[in-house]
């Protein structure tokens, strides 16, 4: 059986990516497919968590199931906020947003 | 396949009884679903139309699918100079693929050592939701791919079409999980040894019905190919094989949706006397007439009336047909 | 259960290399020409003017979102319909609520338009 | 090896080659379209845990539906592939450390903790057990899911439209 750790190990290393895609992007849709990733991951954890710690109960499985619903709404507001900004700035690319900035 | 849960086969002798079963459905897909299917949607449209349809290849025209196949076998394999030739490759393989799975899930008859089905999994209704949403991502590849705005245009049609008909379909198969309590779809025909749920729901027979049209991209709601607009919308740029397995995606997934009503509507296998294998085939095809015979029915929707069907029609209709139903059943019960 | 995954793995990986062969017979066997407007983009005959890479209308988008919401409140679905028969009349009057709430977004995205096609 | 093994290691590697293609890939649509084998590499693992019913969620609401969605806003947008654009700011390099130190930072915890095993089995049906625990333990999760997801249908809706 594979143990524990290597599932963990997995969702840490697919965190990590998810993360450098969010700090390194500069294209706004790139870093939400990055905040994807890093849910991912935790599912995985979560999951995980859900045979190897307690698997007499589902709670594992349904909070991954909450996080997958919280991903879509995120999804949906969040690209939906790229195409808002999109439309009245004309850019995509983050660092280019910068109205509020002084 | 399915037959007896022998649990301690050897591991080699799984693996080669897996490998059987996909070669044994990819082919009859491929020669059942695919050739004979577009064959048939040939001789049906003909005598439809009044004339014959195919007639010099073969008796009546029966080699016909065969001939076609040889010749696209040597058609030139053209990649556009435009195209993202990796995006353009792969979606020839991902549409055609998404619509195998499905058959996963489908019983096609009952033998003495138990159903005859690739494999009965858990969750068979919601697989068969999920492996055929995965269609739209090929669909989209193919329309992006191309670089052709013909091409563009179908994708983006036949992507929101097809997700706005996934919700509606969605709603027909819980009511269906919901009669019979499990979402296993040999328990689901199981339960259907009284009545078949297209009588006792053929709000939702109907609802699946038009959903699974709707899905497989067929006339009425065609306007992701509408020859006459869009040339053959996202599939406008592939030649020779390559359109074959577009053809067989297509095919191959509308045999899969009418199965699946077979399955979940109209009892799947059973039928008194005959065998149940027979039985079967008999209602698939019943269905597959029933789907070319709306192909000449009916005109080509616009698109916003194809939404507007969707969304202000379907999905508040099957809505209420689930409340409707679960009031029964919990009537019934008590 | 796993078996039965393992048999679904073997079916796709299966699938996909008999789905590829005829990917590979055309390779081998099909004519290459190198006549260079084989390769232009297909319009109808007339030369294509720019990329079909171009923007299009937020439409697509609005329904899609629509989508993706009902979608996921349909999941939720699945698990309740597998219990309802064995459930009391409680699993209804949940549903119902569930059901309820959902329905109160379609009135909104109907009302402000976004099912509109225009 | 057993066949879980080769099964984990095989799946881990479609997720972690797909996922650095995400990350890395300059054109972004590649970007969103690997998105799709490694959204079904996380569907593999999780039927490996014996979470099948998550599993076809994964597949229906991931790979069905918000690579879509991402399709569709990357095709409304920017319109072609990026390529044109600067896909990466100025933070690469430190990005890339910083990635790197918490990656390893979260493998040295994990394989160093003794994770305890609970007692039991999984449930043979989880969509049983997972409706089951929504008609109890979970009901409030039921009905709030909703109510997430009709305020953020509202607020993606009023974002996403044209003012008038």
């Amino acid at each position: 059986m594979v143990p524990l750790a290597d599932y963990l190990v997995l969702s840490a290393v697919v965190f990590a990516l998810g993360l450098y895609a969010v700090v390194t992007r500069r294209n706004g849709v790139a870093i939400l497919m990055g905040i994807e990733l890093m849910l991912n991951a935790a599912n995985i954890n979560l999951v995980a968590f859900n045979k190897y710690a307690a698997p007499g109960a589902v709670q594992g499985q349904i909070f991954a199931l909450i996080v997958i619903t919280l991903a879509a709404c995120e999804a949906a507001v969040g690209l939906a906020l790229v195409l808002a900004a999109y439309r009245s700035l004309e850019t995509i690319h983050v660092d280019e947003i910068n109205l509020m900035r002084w | 396949m399915g037959l007896a849960e022998a649990a301690a086969l050897p591991w080699y002798v799984e693996l080669w009884r897996a490998i059987a079963g996909t070669v044994l459905i990819f082919s009859g897909v491929a020669v059942v679903a695919a050739m004979f299917g577009v064959l048939l949607e040939r001789k049906i449209s003909g005598w439809m139309q009044s004339r014959l349809g195919p007639k010099h290849v073969g008796p009546q025209g029966l080699l016909q699918t065969i001939a076609d196949t040889i010749k696209l076998l040597q058609k030139e394999n053209i990649v556009p100079r435009n195209a993202d030739a990796t995006i353009f490759a792969s979606a020839v393989l991902v549409v055609p693929l998404a619509a195998l799975l499905d058959y996963v899930v489908i019983p096609f008859g009952t033998t003495r050592w138990g159903p005859l089905i690739f494999r009965d999994l858990n969750i068979g209704v919601l697989y068969f939701a999920a492996t055929s949403s995965l269609v739209v991502v090929g669909i989209l590849m193919a329309g992006w791919g191309s670089n052709n705005k013909y091409a563009l245009i179908g994708g983006l049609r036949s992507a929101s079409q097809m997700v706005s008909y996934e919700i509606p379909m969605g709603l027909a198969l819980i009511t269906v999980a919901m009669l019979a309590g499990s979402l296993s779809t040999v328990k689901i025909v199981d339960a259907q040894a009284g009545w078949w749920y297209a009588v006792e729901q053929p709000l939702a027979f109907l609802i699946f019905l038009i959903a699974a049209v709707a899905e497989v991209n067929r006339v009425p709601f065609d306007l992701v190919e509408a020859e006459s607009e869009l040339v053959a919308g996202y599939f406008s740029e592939y030649t020779g094989m390559r359109f074959a397995l577009f053809q067989l995606g297509e095919y191959g997934e509308m045999f899969a949706m009418a199965a699946m009503a077979v399955t979940l509507f109209l009892g799947g296998w059973r039928g008194p006397v005959l065998p149940p294998v027979l039985w079967f085939v008999i209602k698939l095809y019943a269905l597959i007439f029933v789907f070319m015979w709306v192909r000449w029915t009916y005109p080509r929707f616009r698109i916003d009336q194809l939404l507007n069907f969707a969304w202000k029609v379907l999905i508040p209709v099957g809505l209420l047909n689930l409340v409707v139903t679960a009031f029964f059943v919990m009537v019934v019960h008590r | 259960m796993l078996l039965d995954w393992g048999y679904v793995a073997i079916f796709a990986i299966v699938g996909t290399l008999l789905a590829a062969m005829p990917l590979l017979v055309i390779w081998l066997i099909s004519p290459r020409s190198d006549y260079p407007q084989k390769f232009e983009t297909y319009e109808s005959g007339v030369p294509a003017i720019g990329q079909a890479w171009a923007q299009f209308n937020v439409r697509y988008y609005l329904f899609s979102l629509v989508f993706v919401v009902f979608d996921v409140e349909i999941i939720y679905l699945y698990p309740w319909a597998v219990v309802y028969r064995k459930a009391g009349p409680v699993a209804f009057y949940d549903m119902l609520v569930f059901l309820a709430i959902l329905t109160l977004g379609l009135v909104y995205a109907w009302r402000k338009g976004a099912l509109e096609w225009v | 090896m057993t066949g879980e093994a080769i099964a984990f290691y095989g799946l881990a590697a479609v997720i972690l080659v797909s996922g650095l293609v995400v990350v890395s890939s300059p054109n972004i649509v590649h970007s969103a379209v690997a998105l799709v084998p490694a959204f079904l590499g996380i569907t593999g693992i999780y039927i490996l845990l014996g979470a099948e019913f998550v599993a076809g969620i994964q597949v229906l609401i991931y790979a069905g539906a918000i690579t879509v969605l991402v399709l569709f806003v990357i095709m409304l947008t920017e319109g072609g592939t990026g390529l044109r654009q600067r896909q990466r700011n100025e933070q690469g390099p430190i990005g890339a450390s910083v990635a790197v130190a918490i990656a390893v930072l979260l493998i040295a915890g994990v394989t160093h903790t003794t994770w305890g095993r609970g007692a039991g089995t999984l449930p043979a049906y989880t969509p049983g057990a997972i409706g089951q625990s929504f008609l109890g333990t979970n009901l409030l999760v039921f009905e709030g899911t909703s109510l997430v997801l009709l305020v953020s249908l509202i607020g993606a809706i009023i974002i996403a439209r044209k003012e008038e």
